[in-house]
């Protein structure tokens, strides 16, 4: 593509005590597409996406979106600004109801008088939309919309995670390995889910593990490597078999850079 | 050459301590004595004043003017400074025995609750037959203080008291309710709702001291039963001789604490000078700081003074 | 350059082919009909104010048949609120705390400090009392920044910032007092405002203060806001998970200082409501208020872990406690028993809440 | 019945095969030349009791610069160790406790009516001496029975449990006792044995209690017994992760149990060494001896949230409290200022602790 | 093979609240197999072998090993028995050093005097022999075993459990989804410590949800659904299809179930 990257990093370093999680890592992505993240573990891909969402503040580094720099301060402004994470942890309440959780930070209030001066929640409006975003995203049924994400299954709360971020991101979603503890039919419902995401013309970046998927459904592949973006290769021009070879540092990576 | 001296009370926030320590410092500055003041976190703070007596025999003092919150457990530690060559004073609270300090210069506590019982019972007259007597004591470990004031009050009163180093033995149907207040507003109008409670008719109130009383009447106020209820107290303190003058509390027992820490500050000047200890007054095993009634309404056969005489004499 | 897998590209992997047919019904373990046990404990379950109310409901009654009569009365009722007006102010501060995973030792100490300096500032300055009033809430929301501070920035434990502040701030009210009281009747000729919480009015027998009327306001209030505002949700959600809690939006570090600094506010409204209690400012008073209002949030069944509970449970908490107290008083039982009961009816009270948890799964 | 992925069986998929020639160096991020600053960091880092042992050091220093040669007397020395010997002996408890992510309130209500039964069964029942001080034993190790119970099998939160056990104890102290003091002078002719710990010999200027000598040796019991037996290490992992320790073979709800016995034990110890150094047997005592061994623990360093910590921070921590009281009352200074002074020092402490913490990574 | 099961399950109940985790569960487990356990997110996978190695407490039904009836009251109680696992969330402490970790209800004392008298821990002895099985494993270079746990990627940590398990294990190894968390290589080295148990003779037990995996190293399928065993299948039978079609319930399972 010709496009401008909708989002990039430059030069991106954080460190953690003595370890350096992020040694100077860039990062491109390209409007619509879905680029995928694979490393090693403890590559500093959950840091490298931390960073770009505001989660964690880089040492050194430059982060552009549409072209302009910013510095989000918590992961809220990134939110405002569009970008919509599901962390690897899920970053879900366990004692609020799956409505609270998707709404967190973003409430809906009452219209009018009671909304403006006692800024009352809607609460039956964020549990109706709350509602169509489950069934939109055909991800699953779930009884009741008010119940406490803690008494949901491991694979339900997956889900109720994936779906606020693919309702609410205006222009880039990021998932940290969503499929790590889902079985075979949960997993298949989530790439849909981002194919789905990705039909709607948002950019996906998904970090994975799972070699089949990442091949499956990735436009790009960015290798992290050591704490800094090793290349990205095209899905279509190597196999998975080069994929791990050069994540893994049994082969030198290409030369030259994939253009998306 | 410098003598240090110590001062401890019992805590460092009810008035009569805050003067007593003034007019210790005064006189100290006065006679070129050191003078160190410590005091428990709480009445009744028995370990910190354990802690303030070791340090007094660490830092060399020559004599310790005490007030202590636990009249027996205090003992041993008073022993161990008196062994260390040091001069120990009991401010306004005996120890038990009285003669585990070098001397006492006190209130003669008992004769100020009689001073107070008397005078309720001469005021109620007939009606004292049938009075409902609330008592706002101090500590649940009934140190001497306590005791003296209360059991000295039913003597006045004319309540037998069983055993006279006990609260709580009496068997006089008049005593309705014992509770303990600390010595502080908030316990005393804690206490008082308590009392209430049991029973709403209580119409004559002892209390340990002036602050306690502050607190029992707030209690009566709010609900509206302070003009039925007769409050005794004993210090004698401004605020509560004014409180007597607006009818507050009905007579207190003044005594005279800044005489207690001057006297004690000039008693450990000589006893370092010359090594001679203080002696009790005549015909008592302490010192005698002298107690005067304060009222409005004397009463015949008590003795009192009024409260103009009164506001003349308190102190602070 | 592209091997056999490479093949495999934008395709589904063979075995994963069949799941187009996979049973689509949602495993429902849940019982069809349930018992009226069960009803309840999923009542019970899902409001969490309900067990202390029907303690608090069961205390009377048993109090009411042991002491008779004049346990019903107006007045009697009148005397326990009148007598838990403080910890209950308190005890909504505290509950703010706890619900955000923290807990406030220092707040009796910041009670006494505000409602000095609103005496202080009126009798030694001079000042105007409204003007000394506002001196004594600015000096409570410091007290309650300075622990926000130290919790959310500098990440220390809540139990050690506020057990260091508790000292600070309970010598620093010593000291700045020199120990003074103000007399009632001063406060009545020069600066009355300052008891208002002490006056009282009449309903038939019944007799409130307004400082009564006040705690039953500021729950109320703190009710709408912790259900029904945005605001409210994120001090739940910042104590049930601080880190899930700031990934999904809720600036954590900003709630917690805005929830010390009520807390401390709600003190110094305590505070004043103190001075109308006790008639005068005493330096030494509230030296329990940090565990009498601990309890009554345990009591209520708020958990300590943060995230969970009613601020109504803290309120019915502490009328128990004042039921109890009082109850015990009226049988005529020496005050130890009521401590000891207390204690009792601490532990009891979370056994139940935990009970019910496990059972309603 | 097979496909063609079936055919894969027993052989990794294509793409495994080409990590026989992944890169087998493991990364390593540690910066090779360590700055002075960092390889002092890394020290205190590992060793948890060292900024503790170092303020101690500081502050001995401080006082003996502010006091002048009188503080650093033998005699001023061993009066600090004589004054710290109760909260070093229930702060060894507290430490168990809290290295088991728990938290001990009751520790002083158990010491006292250890201390009361002791008297009391010897002067009320007159039981021998040994017989009563073992009577008060057994009743410090059946309350911390009662605590491990409740938060082991019952599983309330220890905060809740101890909240309430405190005041039971406490009460039942109190009515038990009548409050009745056993004075001095009855100890010293009937049962000289209850006052052994209150003993005391010289070696040179410096003047040991019984009661300081035990305290010494119980420290260094309980810190071989934690560092060096499985059943100290099984502690930690109880308290690091209850979960994990119970998966990983630790019977977590008999430790629990047992911690909290041998707590009571030694509060029960610490009743006997109080009697010494009272000399007598006051019901009323101990008021504060939880928050000041949970301040002890906390400026030692240990972690409130458990498995983390050495009992000799704990020792350190109380030893610098009793240098502040004392230096801080020989220069003259009110008793307030002491608190305020304290309470700095907790806040101080642990920030000091939490920022190594942070730095060294 | 004709061998009696060295491990068996017959009716197994679990119930959580209002929730039944296992309904009716049976489970068999042959000398020196690996049997493969599979299912959906909540099947009850892990509550299974949790009711089997003492970590929870089955309501009804009976396990028996070598065909004795057992009723572990704590994991310690099998891990006596010589049954170890290696559990979802690892079960490590994090404060305690990899060897304290690794020896955790197992400690080595001192010899003679010390030891016996003063129960003193054999340090040295404890840290060589950790350091003995990590090598021996091949698993990863870790260069202190004094080190806290906490201090490890995520990727050594599942290596110390792996390890500790693959070393202790004297009659059973069991491992709930060893590899979810893990990358590429991670996983593969698993897989390869996992053949190594099966040759020194152990059985082991893998859950996963990972087919080419199970299909690789399985003797034996054991497929769970809903709460009970559904069947058990061998990969030279059947396909990955099958096997998923079976466990998502795409496909009826197969009337008469494969005696290993
Ligand atoms: N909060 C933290 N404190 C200290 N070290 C950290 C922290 N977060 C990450 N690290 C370290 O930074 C490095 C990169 O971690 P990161 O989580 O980014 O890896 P990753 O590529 O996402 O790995 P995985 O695939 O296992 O999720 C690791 O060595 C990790 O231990
Ligand atoms: N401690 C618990 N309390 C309540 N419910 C539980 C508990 N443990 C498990 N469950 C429930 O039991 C059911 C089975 O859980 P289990 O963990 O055994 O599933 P699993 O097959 O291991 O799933 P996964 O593949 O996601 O690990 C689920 O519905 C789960 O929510
Ligand atoms: O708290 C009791 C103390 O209070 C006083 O009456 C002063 O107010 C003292 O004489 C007494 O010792
Ligand atoms: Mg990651
Ligand atoms: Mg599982």
């Amino acid at each position: 593509m010709s496009q401008e990257p909708i989002l990039t990093a430059r030069g991106l370093v954080k460190r953690y005590g003595r370890v350096t999680a992020l040694d100077n890592a860039d990062f491109d992505l390209y409007p619509g597409e879905i680029l995928a993240v694979i490393g090693d573990n403890g590559a500093g891909k959950s840091s490298l996406i931390k960073a770009i969402s505001g989660a964690v503040h880089p040492d050194e580094g430059e982060i552009r979106l549409n072209g302009e720099v910013i510095h989000f301060r918590s992961p809220m402004e990134a939110r405002d600004a569009g970008i919509e994470t599901v962390y690897q942890n899920l970053a879900l309440s366990p004692a609020l109801s799956i409505a609270d959780n998707m709404f967190l930070g973003r409430e809906i209030r009452k219209p009018g008088f009671l909304g403006q001066w006692f800024r009352m929640l809607d609460r039956p409006a964020m549990e109706k939309r709350a509602r169509e975003k489950l069934t939109e995203l055909g991800l699953m049924t779930i009884q009741n919309i008010g119940q406490a994400v803690e008494t949901l299954s491991g694979g339900q709360r997956q889900g109720v995670a994936v779906a606020r971020a693919a309702a609410f991101g205006s222009k880039v979603v990021i998932m940290d390995e969503p499929t790590a503890a889902l079985g075979v039919k949960e997993s298949r419902r989530v790439l849909e889910l981002i194919l789905d995401v990705k039909r709607r013309g948002l950019p996906i970046v998904l970090i994975s593990h799972n070699m089949p998927h990442v091949f499956e459904v990735a436009d790009r592949i960015h290798i992290h490597r050591l704490g800094r973006r090793l290349t990205v290769i095209d899905p279509k021009q190597y196999s998975m078999s080069d994929a791990v070879a050069f994540m893994t540092g049994a082969k030198p990576a290409p030369e030259q850079m994939v253009a998306a | 050459a410098d003598i240090s001296a110590c001062l401890i009370t019992k805590t460092d926030t009810n008035p009569f301590f805050v003067k007593m320590k003034e007019g210790a410092t005064a006189k100290a500055n006065e006679l070129g004595v050191q003078l160190k003041a410590y005091a428990g976190k709480i009445d009744g703070d028995n370990e910190s004043q354990v802690a303030a007596i070791e340090s007094c025999i660490a830092d060399g003092a020559k004599g310790i003017l005490l007030v202590p919150s636990d009249t027996k457990a205090i003992v041993d530690s008073v022993k161990k400074a008196r062994d260390a060559g040091i001069l120990v004073i009991a401010l306004d609270t005996p120890l038990e025995p009285i003669d585990a300090a070098d001397a006492t210069f006190a209130t003669d506590n008992f004769k100020a609750g009689e001073l107070i019982g008397s005078w309720a019972k001469a005021t109620l007259g007939d009606a004292a037959k049938d009075a409902k007597i609330a008592y706002m004591d101090l500590t649940p470990s009934q140190p001497t203080v306590d005791v003296l004031r209360d059991q000295g009050f039913m003597t006045g009163f004319g309540i037998d008291t069983k055993d006279v180093n006990k609260i709580g033995d009496e068997d006089d149907p008049r005593n309705v309710c014992h509770d303990v207040t600390n010595g502080n507003e908030e316990g005393g109008r804690k206490a008082m709702e308590n009392c209430l409670q049991k029973d709403p008719g209580i119409n004559v109130v002892y209390t340990i001291n002036e602050p306690s009383a502050a607190g029992a009447y707030e209690a009566l106020k709010s609900v509206g039963m302070e003009s039925n209820v007769l409050i005794v107290s004993v210090d004698g303190g401004c605020p509560g001789v004014k409180n007597v003058e607006a009818g507050v509390i009905g007579a207190t027992s003044q005594q005279y604490p800044l005489l207690m820490a001057s006297m004690g500050i000039e008693a450990i000047k000589k006893f370092a000078d010359t090594g001679e200890k203080p002696a009790p007054t005549e015909g008592k095993d302490f010192f005698d700081t002298g107690v005067t009634l304060v009222t409005d309404k004397p009463a015949e056969g008590v003795e009192s003074i009024d409260t103009k005489d009164g506001l003349a004499k308190c102190w602070g | 350059m592209s091997d056999a897998t490479a093949a495999g590209g934008k395709q589904p992997q063979e075995f994963e082919k069949v799941l187009s047919g996979s049973d689509t019904s949602v495993a429902n373990f849940e019982t069809q009909s349930r018992t009226p046990l069960e009803t309840a404990q999923h009542f019970l379950h899902s409001n969490p104010a309900a067990v202390p109310l029907i303690v608090l409901l069961l205390s009377i009654l048993g109090f009411g048949i042991a002491v008779g009569g004049k346990f019903f009365s107006a007045f009697t009722m009148t005397l326990i609120l009148q007598q838990v007006a403080i910890v209950g102010i308190v005890g909504a501060a505290q509950t703010l705390v706890i619900l955000t995973a923290g807990i406030d030792l220092s707040v009796g100490a910041i009670m006494v400090l505000s409602s000095v300096v609103m005496g202080q500032f009126t009798f030694r300055y001079g000042l105007p009392a409204p003007v000394a009033i506002l001196c004594g809430f600015a000096v409570g929301g410091l007290c309650g920044w300075l622990n926000g501070a130290l919790v959310a920035h500098m990440k220390l434990p809540p139990f050690i910032v506020t057990l260091g502040t508790w000292q600070i701030i309970l010598a620093a009210n010593f000291l700045y007092s020199a120990n003074e009281t103000i007399r009632s009747q001063d406060i009545d000729a020069q600066a009355p405002l300052l008891k208002i919480f002490g006056e009282t009015f009449r309903l038939g027998g019944a007799v409130f203060t307004f400082g009564v009327i006040v705690m039953v306001l500021l729950v109320a209030v703190l009710w709408y806001i912790l259900n029904h505002t945005a605001w409210g949700r994120h001090v739940y959600a910042v104590g049930d998970d601080p880190e899930a809690a700031k990934l999904s939006g809720v600036r954590v570090k900003g709630m917690l200082v805005q929830v010390y600094v009520l807390s401390g506010l709600i003190c110094a409204l305590a505070g004043w409501v103190l001075i109308g209690r006790l008639g005068s400012v005493s330096p030494t008073s509230g030296q329990f208020t940090n565990i009498e209002s601990i309890t009554a949030v345990v009591i209520g069944g708020i958990s300590l872990f943060g995230g969970r509970g009613s601020i109504l449970g803290m309120i019915f908490g502490a009328l128990i406690v004042g039921v109890f107290s009082l109850g015990l008083r009226l049988i005529g039982t020496d005050p130890q028993w009521t401590y000891l009961l207390i204690g009792l009816l601490i532990i009891v009270a979370v056994a139940i809440d935990q009970w019910i948890r496990k059972v309603a799964g």
